[in-house]
């Protein structure tokens, strides 16, 4: 009866994920929503279930925080920029050009750095960058020197953590598309570059919009990695952590928190105009 | 029709131990449609591809008009290619690709929109040009695909069984405006198909693949009325093939003959026949099968002397149910002496006779 | 209960003493029998249960002696510690000044029967019945160990050595890039306390009782200092690379990072005097384990484990019978640890709240909160 | 598939180069974190002053970053099972189905990985203890992790789905296999390398996760990544956390390479986000 | 044959706003060999999957004998289907595919290898028993999708263009094939084609789709010889169709009428034809061109009439060179009145005359 019933089947089957995401996670974010509607006794740091917009009024009255919103936005887009970059000539590397074998081992090396600790990665990162760190050492006899810690910093250690992030869908996205498009394009007079262009990025245009979602996410949400290379510097994720974690301000964090949510939608929402959303 | 447009020079292209292409020498003329013809697996595709720039020969040189292409990429060859799975870009409209051969080669926007969609209405797609390919069927992709080869007006144009996945009214339809197509403009024409008769009608020349070589080239009359091999009678057409004691019994000589089925008349045994007289070949058998085709009956008849042969008859007067009558009935088969083709080469193990 | 307040029941209070009434939570009169377990929240190296270093290794003993299994979780700040502490899953913590007030009056923790610890006595009197661990003369808990935040220096790139904490403020430039400066809101008292000493107009007695203008002073400052500063360092490893890469020649620290760097470093207590931490173990007011949570307050403060911790973490011991134990003999003098001048010219952390802490009461000072907005304002 | 000749040669050339640079680029700082392994010294610095095996010892004989490994390796497990088994249901309901809550469940499917982790594991913890009342665990690990792990079966299958039609299991019940033995005969085996992958990434995500746990964790459990953390600030513990993150790079690439193989053709294997 | 294998009553099946079936009914006898034809998107596929069960119809009623299984999914329908895309699973050997069908039934290893090694014989693919499904080409793979399904013996066997892939050599010798492994077998075959000639060749009966309905349903000789509508007629093999004007002049009637290529002769302008006489049409005109196609040649001639007629003779004594003289020159062409067929239904907007 299952078959003639498709309806059921299709309910039966999704119940399950719908109640762990439905209930357990989109519930958790309603409460956050509904926290940061409250206020909290700053010195006890204890939760008092007054309705308030107070939140959301210093969140958007209190410059810091515009500047500092937009200044994540800005490195996010930035490291996905630089992965976008980086990564798609990669991935064209691999599903066009290399052998099958190559491919194989290709695939491996940029999943393997996954496997070492994002901590880890971000500390080896301190190092390179340092003033005596190889970066100098290198840099320095050609009168260069490492950027330090700071901004640029962030960038390239969040480019270099979320890297794979954004090869393997792009890889995957390119894969996808037959050779004999490639050939179409080139037999009607294009060459590389205008094959690339007009055939190839297009084509691998939702995937690298699914790659951008974990790029463009996980740095809008970082924290640490700022901590740790960023100087002086902080993004939403340290506000979001200082008030929360630190300064025990919960349902102020939770009004910041709203604000990579509201991004990550809008960014979700156009994403799924291209068709990136299949192509994750 | 003199100049040649392609020539393959000692041509091979191995794939490991495959060799699809082995040591090809091919010329085509200038504004010849020049066909293809052989099963899955001859190479017909691969030899295409290399003319394209797609592959790289293993050994050998290829020449369009003058120039020595062999090392050149695709895109710097004056070819364009109808491919067998279209290749259609999913990413642009129809107009946007029929266009893109223009538009990489910098036409100006007006006369490429102009161009395309004349292009468009030569494969009798004119309003389709806001179409996304998703929307089109199988035998719209291919001529799109067509439109986008035709618009760049190249020196030659390869097209890999572009018909293949059109229904019979359809291709027939096709092959008649492709032909006329090819007229008009007078460029090179190079035709992959497995299906014959297309091959017969289309082309000016036919090349017979078989395991990378070619079996043999000659225009369709030729190939049709003088197969070189059993592979070749076999492959274009219907065909009967007579040899060892059967060839001696029937045709009273040794050797390996070719008579095609339209060429032998079929009548009751009963039936008068000047035996061996004024150059006939006599040969009585039973009908075994009867074969309604529409605007012709084959009948199948298993020789006294030991094969079946084929026999094939338009259905101009006689019903069918006459035909079908005849079944399990004596008969003889005659044929003139001249129809019958002597082949070179003995049969070997192919024991091809249907 | 022995709580001192009360009878008006709110959580502010009168400014004299800690600024407020603590939450009506009775006190354990006895120790019972042991749970068989018991959940720390400590800083790292508070607790070590040999699982990082075989040798090192305090947790253990604890554990075969009390029959209490040792559950050990970490925390980097005083307000994750804070944070942490309300899910009520910890029985004991070991918070800093600038948490204490915070657990007591949110009720989160109780006050602590002295009578109960055996170590109790040993620990240096200048550490007991302080603002930031007592309530009116009640124990909310037993003192730990106590550190100042020192100034530290490259010896080789800071040329004379700095004696004032204007190095890191007004002559900050001199070592434009190279400064560094702790990463918390807290570390506003570092600047109200150079206020203190070099704008007396602005009249600030306390560096943790700010009101509005005091604090805007301090924000201008760091706001100025920021622009030489190299960056912001919330962790040991953090602060010790930089020094030793030349990422940072001069800032605030800890004694043990000055020690774990070694020679090219010195770190010294400014005129002005300086912030410090003193940790006092707390127990929760929701223990589900409070007798072994006992066990584990007294058996940390006993001179065995206060010598392993103090030089395990590098800070000062409370309990002066540790000093004894050391394996190295100078420790107590390098960490001051019996010296009550050099602790009396420590400001110790603790929370800034509305009602000023200083006493006055004709202005309402400014709170974490406050403080907290300034800092991410001062961190642009 | 690869190795076209439709891109120039020097085009594939510089491809091939900028691909050596940037794997360059990848291994180089992991080449430092092995290199540290071995400093003398116990902070990160150029060029180290001296190499010892010392930490590789302390590493070894180290009983929390055992436990700590070997709690990640439970969490990371319990969470992929789970994600598989709820990844493939959601994959498998929407395959066919053009209803109009379609694009609102792969939303919700793909938000949990789309939002930042701090925002994730505060509205866990927020839902956990505050408004649920269950005290942490490793079980609220295990969820909040396998939440965001679902997305990345749910895509590799739902690409493999894609990608094979429907006329496989077709085929199959018209030669008289019921939906349950299609889907072990046939069905199964076919996305058998979409959920490898689906479930390696899944693994990969849990295992590093920091944030989310750092949030949902109780004080009893201890992950690699939080034992890490605890111990890069703590004094002379930053050259065994290189030793454990060596060791889990070298380790990590027998998983990957066993994927592959098992999976068969490679280029049907490795969809992998 | 009297039983019925398949009925299907007042059967529609939309998608969306398409009627890609749209109220059918349609009876299939037991052990008939049962065609449908028709162009690409007529509803073929759809019907073939309505029956087999991978499709709930939107109205009406599926029998299988005398089982109502419109509401039974497909793996409880004695049915097997051969897919146009063969679906062979691509993890299994191709015994392992062939197998699979009587291993979910539960037959024994012994039996089921033995029976799964004999479908293979059939099907010409001994010794592929081991191999991959990626390792076949496209021809082998549709043999053994037909040898999956075979296995089985299954009442009705279901066959979605099992031959389009091939080249027309290994078509013609797989259509003989199947129609003697339908015979021996005796179990009911419904085929879909959109090759007319296959569909003549092979076929009890022929149902004729179009729009998702059937145009004619019929014996292969009434088909070709009666179509019921210039669209059938234009569909099964060439067709000259006269209407209007044309019609009045050359046949001297009103209406529309359809005569095929091969029952008209053509002779030189000279000849003398006995005009109207003997039931006989005559209509002179002009030779437009000559298509030479192996076994026969077609002649395209402008009549005067207007209309432009299609001829075709085999080539039996004729050499092409002598049809390809005509070219342009006057003929006259003749056909005898009785195989003129008379379309019921006007020709409306319809422009088929090829
Ligand atoms: N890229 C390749 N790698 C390996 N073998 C190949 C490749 N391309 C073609 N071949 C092999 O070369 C031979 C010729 O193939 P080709 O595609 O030219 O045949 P074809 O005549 O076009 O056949 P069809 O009619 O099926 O299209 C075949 O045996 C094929 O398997
Ligand atoms: N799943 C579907 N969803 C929407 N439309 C469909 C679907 N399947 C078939 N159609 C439409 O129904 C019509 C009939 O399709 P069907 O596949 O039956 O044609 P067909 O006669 O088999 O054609 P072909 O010869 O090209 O295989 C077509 O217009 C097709 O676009
Ligand atoms: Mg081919
Ligand atoms: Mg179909």
């Amino acid at each position: 009866m299952l078959d003639r019933r498709p309806g059921l089947r299709v309910g039966l089957l999704l119940t399950p994920p719908m109640l762990w995401l439905g209930v357990a996670y989109l519930g958790a974010l309603a409460a956050l929503l509904v926290t940061s509607l409250w206020t909290q006794d700053d010195f006890t740091g204890n939760i008092e279930r007054i309705w308030t917009l107070d939140n959301f009024r210093q969140l958007f009255t209190v410059d810091v925080y515009r500047t500092i919103t937009l200044r994540t936005i800005g490195i996010a887009a930035l490291v996905t920029v630089v992965d976008a970059v980086l990564a798609f000539p990669i991935a064209l590397y691999m599903a066009k050009v290399a052998s099958p074998r190559t491919q194989r081992l290709l695939v491996i090396a940029v999943l393997t750095p996954l496997w070492a600790s994002y901590l880890v990665k971000a500390y080896a990162w301190r190092g390179m960058l340092s003033a005596d760190g190889p970066i100098a050492w290198i840099a320095n006899p050609f009168g260069l020197d490492t950027p330090g810690y700071g901004l640029p910093a962030v960038i390239i250690t969040l480019s270099y953590l979320w890297l794979p992030y954004m090869i393997l869908p792009v890889y995957a996205g390119l894969e996808r598309v037959p050779d004999s498009l490639l050939e179409a394009s080139s037999d009607l007079g294009g060459g590389s570059w205008t094959t690339i262009r007009r055939v190839v990025l297009p084509m691998a245009f939702p995937a690298l919009v699914a790659g951008s979602i974990f790029t463009f996410s996980l740095s809008l949400g970082d924290y640490i990695t700022v901590q740790i290379v960023g100087g002086t510097s902080q993004l939403l994720g340290n506000v979001v952590y200082d008030n929360q974690g630190a300064a025990n301000n919960l349902p102020f964090a939770a009004a910041v928190a709203t604000v990579p949510i509201v991004v990550m939608v809008v960014y979700l929402a156009l994403a799924r105009r291209v068709g990136a959303l299949e192509d994750l | 029709m003199t100049a040649t447009a392609i020539s393959l020079r000692g041509v091979s292209k191995h794939f490991g131990p495959v060799r699809a292409v082995d040591e090809l020498d091919l010329e085509i003329a200038d504004g010849e449609f020049f066909s293809m013809l052989g099963p899955s697996g001859s190479g017909k595709t691969t030899v295409l591809r290399l003319i394209a720039g797609f592959e790289d020969p293993t050994a050998g040189t290829i020449l369009l008009g003058e120039d020595d292409v062999t090392r050149r990429p695709a895109f710097a060859r004056d070819v364009n290619t109808v491919f067998q799975d279209y290749a259609i870009f999913p990413h642009m409209t129809v107009l946007q690709n029929v266009e893109y051969g223009l538009r990489v080669k910098k036409v100006a926007k007006a006369e490429r929109r102009q161009r395309a969609t004349e292009a468009l209405e030569t494969v009798r797609l004119g309003g389709y040009g806001e179409r996304r390919p998703h929307q089109l069927s199988g035998g719209q992709r291919q001529r799109v695909a067509l439109a986008r080869a035709l618009v760049n007006r190249p020196k030659v144009l390869l097209l890999d069984e572009p018909l293949g996945a059109l229904d019979l009214k359809l291709r027939r339809e096709m092959q008649i405006e492709l032909k006329e197509i090819q007229r008009e403009v007078g460029i090179t024409f190079v035709f992959v198909t497995h299906d014959q008769e297309e091959a017969l009608t289309m082309s000016d020349r036919i090349a017979v693949f078989n395991e990378g070589r070619i079996e043999q080239l000659a225009t369709p009359v030729e190939l049709y009325d003088q197969p070189a091999s059993a592979f070749v009678a076999g492959f274009v057409g219907t065909s009967n093939l007579l040899h060892g004691e059967a060839a001696r019994q029937v045709v009273g000589e040794d050797g390996t003959f070719v008579i095609r089925p339209e060429k032998v008349g079929l009548g009751p045994e009963s039936q008068d026949v000047p035996a061996d007289a004024a150059g006939l070949c006599v040969a009585p058998g039973v009908v075994r099968e009867v074969v309604y085709l529409g605007a012709s009956t084959s009948t199948v008849v298993e020789l006294d002397a030991g094969p079946t042969m084929t026999v094939s008859h338009p259905n101009t007067d006689t019903t069918i149910d006459a035909a079908l009558e005849r079944r399990e009935q004596r008969v003889v088969l005659t044929w003139r002496r001249d129809h019958l083709v002597r082949l070179a080469e003995p049969v070997a193990t192919e024991k091809e006779t249907a | 209960g022995t709580s001192s307040g009360g009878s008006d029941g709110g959580t502010k209070a009168d400014a004299d003493q800690g600024g407020f009434t603590a939450p009506d939570v009775p006190m354990q009169e006895s120790i019972g029998d042991p749970e068989g377990q018991v959940n720390i929240l400590a800083w790292p190296g508070y607790a070590e249960d040999g699982s990082t270093d075989k040798s090192i290794d305090w947790v253990t003993p604890f554990e075969k002696e009390s029959g209490c299994q040792a559950n050990v979780k970490y925390f980097d700040t005083s307000d994750q510690a804070v944070q942490l502490m309300k899910t009520g899953e910890y029985d004991v913590v070991s918070a800093s000044g600038d948490a204490t007030l915070r657990l007591i009056a949110g009720g989160d923790v109780a006050p602590v029967n002295t009578d109960l610890l055996t170590n109790y006595a040993d620990i240096a009197p200048f550490l007991k019945d302080q603002k930031f661990n007592s309530v009116d003369g009640q124990m909310y808990g037993v003192p730990h160990g106590w550190g100042a935040n020192l100034l530290m220096y490259n010896k080789d790139v800071v040329k004379p050595a700095p004696t004032s904490w204007g190095a890191v403020f007004d002559d900050a430039s001199t070592y434009a890039g190279k400064v560094t400066a702790y990463d918390s809101p807290i570390y506003i008292a570092d600047a109200a306390l150079y206020l203190m000493a070099t704008q007396p107009d602005l009249g600030i007695e306390d560096p943790y009782a700010l009101d509005q203008d005091q604090l805007a002073a301090a924000v201008d400052l760091l706001k100025a200092q920021k622009g030489n500063v190299s960056e912001y360092w919330s962790n040991y490893l953090k602060e010790v690379a930089a020094f030793k890469s030349g990422d940072s020649v001069i800032g605030t620290t800890w004694q043990v990072i000055a020690s774990t760097i070694g020679d090219s470093v010195a770190a010294v207590l400014p005129e002005e005097g300086s912030t410090g931490w003193s940790d006092t173990w707390m127990i929760s007011s929701e223990a589900k384990n409070p007798n072994c949570g006992y066990l584990w307050m007294d058996y940390i403060t006993s001179p065995e484990a206060q010598a392993q911790v103090a030089e395990y973490f590098g800070e000062a011991p409370a309990n002066t019978k540790a000093c004894d134990l050391t394996t190295d003999t100078s420790f107590c003098d390098t960490y001051h640890a019996e010296d009550s001048d050099f602790a009396s010219q420590i400001h110790y952390w603790t929370t800034p709240i509305s009602q000023c802490l200083d006493g006055r009461t004709d202005t309402e000072c400014t709170d974490y909160g406050d403080w907290t907005t300034a800092w991410t304002e001062i961190k642009g | 598939m690869a190795q076209t000749k439709t891109l120039s040669r020097g085009l594939r050339g510089t491809l091939g180069a900028f691909t050596a640079v940037v794997l360059v680029f990848i291994y180089v700082p992991l080449l430092l974190v092995l290199l540290n392994s071995f400093n003398t010294d116990n902070t990160f610095g150029w060029p180290p002053p001296g190499l010892t095996l010392h930490w590789w010892k302390v590493a070894w004989e180290s009983q929390g970053a055992r436990d700590a490994l070997w709690t990640s390796v439970k969490v990371a497990c319990a969470a992929t099972v789970v994600a598989l088994l709820l990844g493939t249901l959601a994959a498998m309901a929407l395959r066919r189905t053009r209803f109009f809550g379609r694009n609102v469940v792969s939303l919700l499917i793909i938000l949990p990985i789309a939002l930042p982790g701090i925002v994730t594991g505060l509205a866990f913890q927020n839902e956990f203890s505050t408004i649920l009342g269950i005290g942490l665990s490793l079980w609220t690990v295990i969820i909040a992790h396998a939440t965001f792990c679902i997305v990345t079966v749910f895509n590799n299958v739902q690409a493999r789905f894609q990608r094979l039609g429907t006329s496989f299991e077709q085929a199959s019940m018209d030669l008289g296999a019921g939906r349950w033995t299609t889907y072990r005969l046939v069905t199964f085996p076919m996305l058998r390398s979409a959920l490898l992958a689906g479930a390696l990434l899944s693994f990969g995500l849990s295992f590093d996760e920091i944030v989310v746990t750092t949030f949902t964790a109780s004080p009893h459990d201890q992950t690699l990544p939080l034992w890490i953390l605890n111990n890069l600030f703590r004094p002379n513990q930053a050259p065994v956390v290189n030793v454990v993150a060596a060791v889990l790079v070298v380790l990590s690439a027998v998983p990957i390479y066993l994927a592959q193989r098992l999976s068969g053709s490679q280029a049907e294997a490795i969809n992998i986000p």
